[in-house]
Order: C-alpha cells, then structure tokens, then sequence
C-alpha cells in the first residue's frame, strides 16, 4: 500500500546522482509542485528522463532544474523549447540522449512490461542507427533499443486514491502511465486525494500496485490560476 | 497572399473527407484555416488526442489541455484521450493518413531532414522520426530558399536526416513537387513564377511535364 | 467515420479462407451476437486469433465455430476449456498456433503499432524457441516473435458513438482494443450506439480512427439473462 | 483434513501483508480462504483485474465481470480493470510478488511442465508461461505424486517445460520443499508423514537438514 506523504518528505527520497523520469509534455500533466519543490534542494547530477523539455513560456517545471544546473544528462525527444538546455548541451555542461518520441515511449513501457528491448522502424537510414543493432523480420530492418528504467519516477494525475489507483484527465495523462511501471519507486502527485473506491475501476489509469508514495499537488484551482498565467504571459490566451 | 497563406492554401487541398491529419506547427497548422467547406478531417495531437478544436479564450483554458506544442486547446465532440504509447502506436502503426512537416531540407529520393544543425540547432525530432515513418502519406511544407536564397530541395540532404526516402510531396512558396522513383516530378508553380524560375532555384533535378499547373 | 450496419450485413464481410481476430475471454468481452451470426453462415476455413478458446460452460461464443468446423486453424494461448477443439487438434482436422497469453497480445499489440515485432523472456529454455530467432539484449536472452495482424476483428465494447470511439466496461475489455488496432477491417459490436460527443473523451478505451463498422448486440439486460443462464447451467451461480 | 485443504492452508502462510498474488484455479485459488487475520492480500487476475471478490449470487452477477477462468466474480473497492496487454505488462514486468500455480510435473533445477502431454492433453499454456518468468517468487502447488503413485517431483521434467529454472517453493499433499542451487531442500513434511517416506516418492535427490518441520 502506498503512504501519503508532504510534497517536501516526498521530494527528499530524490539523491544526487539519480536516474528521475518525470511524467508531462510541456508542462501539461507535469508533476509542477514536485518540481518546483527539488528545485529549491541541493539535488544535483541527475539524469532526467523526459519525453519533451520545458514548457516554452519559460521558467517553468523542469526548466527550473536545468537553469540551476542540477541536471547532468537528459534523455528526451525534444530540447527544442529550452534554449538554456540546449545552449548547456551545446557547450558541454549537459548530456542530451535524442530518442525519438515514439522509441522513448516504448522504451520506457518495455522496461515496465519485462520485455527485452523494442524494433522500430523509425530512425532507419538516419543516424539514429549509430550504435544500434538492426534486426531483420520478414525482410525489413528494424533498430533494436534496449528497454529504460530509472531510479524514480515523478507522476502526476488527477486524483489518487488511498490504495494508489490513478485516474489522470484530458490530455494530462501523456507520458504518465508508462513512466509510473518502470521505476523503482513512483511518486504521484494529484490534485485530489480520495477514499478507496471512489474511483471507478474503469477510470483508473494506472493501478495503485504501480504507486510507492502519493503527495497532493497544487489543486484543480491554483493549477487553473497558474496556467492562465502561463499562456496568457506567452500570448497564447487573449 | 502572403507567401505562409500560400502554402498553407495548397497544403489543405490535399486533405480530402473523413483522412486522419498530423499537422506540424506553423505553416503546416495553418492549413487547417482552409479546408473546404464539407470536407471534415480529423486532427491528431501527438501528445495523447485526437478530435482537437481551437485554441480556448481566456479565463476558459483547461490546464489538462494542451497540444504538442504546450499551448492551450478545445477538444471537440467526438475527441478522446490516450497515454504516448498509444498515440505513437496510432502513428507508427500506419492509423495517420497525411502528416505535413516543415523541414530544413529535402531531397529528390524523398529524404528529409528537420531535427538538428550540428553545433549550432538542436530542436530534437520530437515526434517527426516516427511521423514520417508511419504516416500514409508525408508531405514536406516549406520555402524553397533558406534566407539567403539556397535552394533546399537538394539532389541529397546534406543535414542529418530525419528519415529516408519517405516524402511524398512538397509544397513550397514557389512550387509543388511530387516525389517519383525518377526524381522530383513539377506539378505546379506559384502564380507569377515561371517554371524556369524554379529550376533555377532548386538544386535538385526536376522532371518538367507538358503542363505544369499553378497553385 | 465508420457506419453503422446490422450484425448480418457486417458478417458478410467475413469470407472463407481470411484471419479473424475475435475479441473476449472466455465469453467475457466476446462478440457473441457476431458469432452466432457467423456460425450460421457457410464462411469455413477460417483463421481464429482469439486469446483463449470457448467458455467451459458449453456451446457458447467460439465454441459454435469449433463445432461447425468452420475453423481451420487457431491462434491461441489456450484450448483446454473447449474438448472438441482439442479432439480436432489431435486428429489433425485443425491447426493450432500455441503462444503464452502475454506473447500472444504484444504481437498483435506490435502489428497495430508498427513495431517489428516483440523480444520477450517468456518461453526461453521450453519448446517455444522452436524454430524463433533468439536476440541478447545486455546479456540475457529473448525470443523474437513477429508481428499478428488478421484480415477482420471482431470487437465488442459497452457503447460505440457514431464517430466509432468505444468505451469498455468492467474486465469485458482484456483482448478487445489491442486486436482493434491490428486488423484491415474492424467491426464493433456494442450494447448500445449513442450519439457523437456522448462519450467522455477519458472514457474512450478505442478511439473511432480505429473503427469500421459498428453493430448493435443483444444488449444489456439480454446479455444479463445470457450469462445468468450459462453460469447458472455451468453450477457457478448459485 | 484433506490433502487438498492441506495444501491450500501451507500456501497461505506464504502470504503477507500487501503482497499482490496470482492464484492458479483449484488449490492455489483455495489458498484465499484461508489467509491469516490481518494479512491483506491484492488478488490479480490474468484477463485484466486487480483486486476482485468472491462470486457472486444468482442474479447479481455482471456479465462483463468474469475471472480468468470465465467464472463471474465481483471486485472491491479499489479495483482496477485494464486490457490484456497491461495486464501482461504487470505479470512479465516483474510487478506481481507471488504466484502459486499447479503442475504436472517439476524438477530439482526448478523446472516446471503444466502445458501439455504431447498427442493426449493439450490445455495450452494460458498466462502460466509468462507467470512463471514474470512473478518475482514462484510456488508449484501440487500432489507429491500421479494416481498410479509415481512421483512428480522429478530430477528433471520428461514433459515440455512451461520454464526453466524458475520455481522457489514446492508444496505438495507430502512436503514443502525449497528449491536451492545445490538442489531440494526439504523444509517441512506432512503431519503423519516421514521424511524416509518421502524420499521414498520423491524421484528428486532431496536434501535434508538436521530438523525438518510439520506443515
């Protein structure tokens, strides 16, 4: 059974050194109160696993981590919306691993789902297949990935209940159900914390056996506030 | 018409009832501001949605609706929700019947590149890798000139390639180019652009047919 | 968009010769209004991919199927619920494709999604690396297996909207939006068909890109009494 | 008691709090009866449930609610309910804690057939194959020996193996034993059971420690 824990206890289980997935596109579905907590910690050198990287409107969720250099290596598809992350990468300071989106994807649900690496068809003839085997099925050559695992990993979804079940909403659930299978210990952070058997089994997206420790994040309404702030600062919202 | 309005004019004659469009940002995107009138496509996000809708107004945003490129948006009737795994199973497993890229550069035997400057650009390739492996039909939008009028429809890509051999089609701000087994096929050209024009500015070698079209 | 037609309009479409994938465990999530259906039909030589076979308690789903012989060969993971299948095994009237459960939905899951196929741990050291390329990821082996995709699924799901999204219920879902992904022409059988925008985009468990044909079955509470019936015969209700 | 019940007990006292479990049908299934007050145990099943009940009465049983063995049955508070290949993704990714399966056959390197007997019984492996690999301890629950008395805790397995080497405890109608890397060790005999009668029907070479308990 999971523990409900303060996001500042929760934060603490994250050391030095440590392979963290972090769940989120853009910061859309991002664990942002975790983030904006290890962000205030001595934390450093870790290796970040992200599908994407920050949200483009600036000092927001992981960007933080990256302008206070805590981050030695990224493992992601897209560096793209983070111009101090490329800039370090570009001057040798941090490690950037570019897997396709789709390969990072199944990488990372390999690695939950005890399967021994994943082929895909992506990346041929380019030079993704620098250092990868090429496996040959009925003809055609696919790369071969290993799968990808980590230390921890940072979820967020809508509500939790006490057993752990997570029901995630709208397109907040992106990279969170794969990454909640293939760490070592899973920390969810919701708006909501429920009773055990609220949620509808048919709306949990990932089961409670996945989730270590379970914080309340910032809330439906503070997160409303802070993402009309986001866009509307970006002029994204009129 | 600005030359963005263009393409992205031409772009949406491609699209046809009821296909399953990827748009890229940009002028890609913009496509979607002409589609014609009955015809009803059905937009990807390929961060986990499908059925999307306009951008939200101000105080309506819902922080768990963004697109792929983190700005808020609408989902509409019929929309659903899923994880990346199943999003890029939609994509890599052939469900994608077009996706419009931009691209940095694009080649006669199709290949396209649109990820990385080495040592001076590092988007990433986000999604792009296994849009253009998996989708039925790539089509490249782009100017045919970088900013100092170098041709980017080459004989070979010379940046890192995104894919191999994988375009179908190319719309730029002076042409449109098919993709054939024997090279780049001119279909049309844009209004007020002679076919002799865009030869002379595309380094790649054109099939010129009887009759070329206008955009 | 996928149109809606009656269950004996969407059978035709099922010819002798093709691969059927058919969803539902042991009765449970099966399309049984479809197979009766078909069972009724002259369609023979028909290539089963169904994760298990018939339900124990009799003449029920597939079983129909087996018993006319109009099956010639299965893909499956089980086949000891239904004694005539294996009778027919035995004397070599139809062939069976065994794969553990696991093994079984990662092929048809990779069909669907363009992978090259699937490495798994599972059957390493037993017959089943008969005659299968064996791949060594980080020093421990797997057995490749390619992709499964079939002619025709048979899909049931709880209701279907008119733009052909599906939502599950319950553990009627288990084979059903996996094999929705993996075949050239999918025909839904749902409980009830609703409007467009009826179902909650969190609930759709396969979105309706995926869906050709949708057909009305038997329904909730016919289904109710069908399954009273057969686990009441079968001495499982009480 | 009887043999069944026997072993039913023994397999619940491998049991502990929060431990999340997939029972085999008839014996190790049994087992759920008989778990110690105060031990709570998640309950997986293959077709795409976690935490599930009993069975229910005549007319409350939900036709979309059946275990892996098309039986109705309920689920609890806390339940979830997933596809197939989630479910297999819980199983083979190493997230299931225990599984007590039966067997036809297993051996001192722990080796276990429970698929078929070519050309008479063909059940076809199911989920047990994946269980086998997947569960981070697997338990065989079986009867010591086969009706005709020959014994089924063998050197090595004659029948097609369901895995190799994967197998932690074996419980049978006589013994518990540990299966360890110089081979049997027998932990625990039957009450009224010998240790010399249970090497008697055990073809397995079985190590026996200076005290062996009762089950």
């Amino acid at each position: 059974m999971p523990v409900v824990k303060s996001v500042e206890e929760a934060v603490k289980e994250i050391k030095s050194g440590q392979s963290v997935m972090v769940g989120g596109f853009l910061g859309v579905g991002a664990p942002i109160k975790m983030l904006d907590t290890l962000a205030e910690t001595e934390v450093k050198n870790l290796t970040l696993i992200s599908v994407v990287s920050s949200n483009p409107a600036g000092n927001f969720d992981l960007a933080k981590l990256i302008s206070n250099r805590q981050v030695k290596k990224m493992i992601t598809s897209h560096t793209g919306t983070n111009r101090e992350l490329v800039q370090q990468y570009l001057a040798g300071a941090v490690d950037v691993e570019y897997n396709p989106m789709g390969t990072w994807t199944e990488r990372i649900r390999a690695g939950g789902a005890g399967l021994g690496g994943i082929l895909t068809p992506t990346g041929i003839g380019t030079e993704m297949e620098k250092g990868r085997e090429k496996v040959v099925v009925d003809g055609k050559p696919f790369l071969l990935y290993p799968p990808l695992k980590a230390n921890i990993a940072l979820v967020k979804a809508h509500r939790a209940d006490k057993a752990g079940n997570l029901e995630y909403r709208g397109l907040a659930l992106n990279s969170n159900p794969v990454i909640a299978t293939a760490a070592d210990l899973v920390i969810a952070e919701v708006d909501e914390i429920v009773e055990t058997g609220e949620i509808d089994m048919n709306r949990v997206g990932t089961p409670g056996i996945f989730v270590d420790i379970i914080v309340k994040g910032y809330g439906d309404e503070e997160r409303k506030e802070i993402f009309e702030e986001l866009w509307t600062k970006s002029g994204l919202l009129r | 018409m600005a030359d963005k309005d263009l393409i992205a004019k031409r772009i949406a004659k491609e699209f046809s009832d009821g296909m399953i469009l990827n748009l890229g940002f940009g002028i890609p995107n913009a496509a979607a501001n002409y589609i014609p009138k009955g015809v009803k496509v059905i937009l990807q996000t390929e961060n986990g949605g499908l059925v999307f809708g306009p951008t939200p107004k101000k105080g309506e945003a819902d922080p768990d609706l963004g697109n792929s490129a983190g700005s808020p948006i609408t989902m509409l009737p019929g929309a659903s929700a899923f994880d990346l795994a199943t999003s890029f199973g939609i994509i890599r497993g052939g469900h994608v019947d077009a996706t419009v890229l931009g691209a940095l550069e694009v080649d006669e035997t199709g290949s396209v590149a649109n990820w990385k400057v080495p040592g001076k650009m590092m988007p990433g390739m986000g999604g792009a890798m296994d849009l253009l492996v998996g989708a039925k039909r790539v089509i490249i939008a782009m100017n045919h000139t970088d900013k100092d009028g170098n041709s980017k429809v080459l004989k070979k890509c010379t940046l890192p390639l995104s894919a191999s051999g994988v375009v179908d089609l190319i719309i730029t701000d002076k042409a449109v180019m098919e993709v054939t087994d024997k090279g780049l096929l001119l279909k049309e050209v844009a209004p007020g652009v002679t076919v002799d024009e865009v030869k002379r500015i595309t380094e790649a070698t054109l099939i010129i047919p009887e009759t070329v079209g206008t955009m």
